[in-house]
């Protein structure tokens, strides 16, 4: 439970695959390692009464939600068998095909990698406040409410 | 008496039109409910929307306020 | 269940996190994709016996695992709502902390892209004949049998 | 009469040495269990390793072989 290891979770706009590739080449040293699972959100261009969604426009209550995202690796820490575990989310814009979420969960067997994943994602999902604003191509917009 | 910072995000930033305020206690009392129904009063359209409240960064964690408390009123979660 | 899409899931050596990346990158101009999950396989340095695992040697009964792949694939499509699944095994020789195995799966929603590239990964572990001979440092080895 | 291939992989082509071989059904009549008999006896270990048989890249498809079949004498998987 200690803070030394705390670091940002948001990245000013969309996160790039190279930075995803940077992550895993990072861990080809830990070799207690056996799997790895990675989960994406991307923004989809969904259609809307016939307008299509061009990016979505993130912002968070910033402090709350760094605290959160915290909380969150820490327990999948306690539940799960792992080796690693690291959240990314945008802030800013994030256009249509980009990524806005990047979750990566390692351990030395994949039923660990893989059930931590699902539940940092779900957990995210449900227990951050992070807020997005839907742009329309022609500038109008929609809040986004997550199910 | 004293004041609470009072902040707004998202779809609900945007009817209250700011994102932060004092509220002091002799403008609406130390209690949750009283500062809820002031601002919904304040700000047309803001209670049609479901929202959660989180004093000092949590949710739900008290109803009486105090001195200083960072009241946040957050509209539905939209991560990831 | 047409062969048009079929190609080969073999790759000789590791798979590199670029070749990652690069997979990623291709699906950013699906903008019906809201959701990824991505399975990696990584070489433990296991130890047996006081001997360290160095690489695993691959070997496979390449018609039939080819065969096998392309089922398991089709019927990840069939059983979920997929936009995309790909599948990347090693052929040859892999050291300690390279990749293996890459599963990527891709949905418009979160709960699909998760159940088929858990799907996926069991059944290519269970269903698909490729051998591992694991090599030790002192190239003394021992033939690796999944669970 | 005629022949079928057989196949060897991973461990258990380090018992026999080989990793294909054309078996006559002069030399072992035409069924699968008489197959494995004379293999596993012909190939000293071989019997103590589990495996399942695929016959042209089907497992557990037959009992009775025909002429140019692929029989494979599949270990344990390994993959991922």
């Amino acid at each position: 439970m200690s803070d030394k290891k705390r670091k940002k979770t948001f990245v000013q706009g969309p996160i790039s695959p190279e930075k995803i590739a940077n992550s895993i080449a990072n861990h080809q040293s830990k070799t207690n390692i056996g799997a790895h699972d990675i989960f994406l959100g991307q923004v989809r261009a969904d259609q809307v009464d016939g307008k299509i969604v061009g990016a979505i426009e993130y912002t968070a209550y910033e402090e709350m939600a760094e605290e959160a995202f915290h909380e969150i690796r820490e327990s999948a820490f306690e539940k799960f068998n792992l080796t690693c575990a690291h959240i990314y989310h945008s802030l800013g814009t994030v256009k249509a095909g980009e990524l806005c979420l990047f979750v990566f969960t390692s351990s030395p067997h994949r039923n660990d990698a893989f059930e931590a994943c699902r539940y940092l994602v779900e957990e995210v999902k449900s227990k951050v406040p992070v807020f997005g604003k839907e742009i329309f191509e022609d500038e109008t917009h929609q809040w986004k409410v997550n199910k | 008496m004293g004041f609470v910072s009072v902040k707004y995000f998202g779809m609900i930033a945007e009817k209250t039109g700011k994102e932060i305020e004092q509220i002091s206690f002799e403008e609406v009392g130390n209690h949750l409910t009283d500062l809820k129904t002031y601002c919904e009063k304040s700000y047309p359209g803001m209670g049609d929307i479901k929202y959660q409240i989180a004093i000092n960064k949590c949710l739900g964690s008290k109803e009486v306020l105090q001195e200083g408390d960072e009241v946040a009123f957050l509209p539905p979660f939209a991560g990831g």
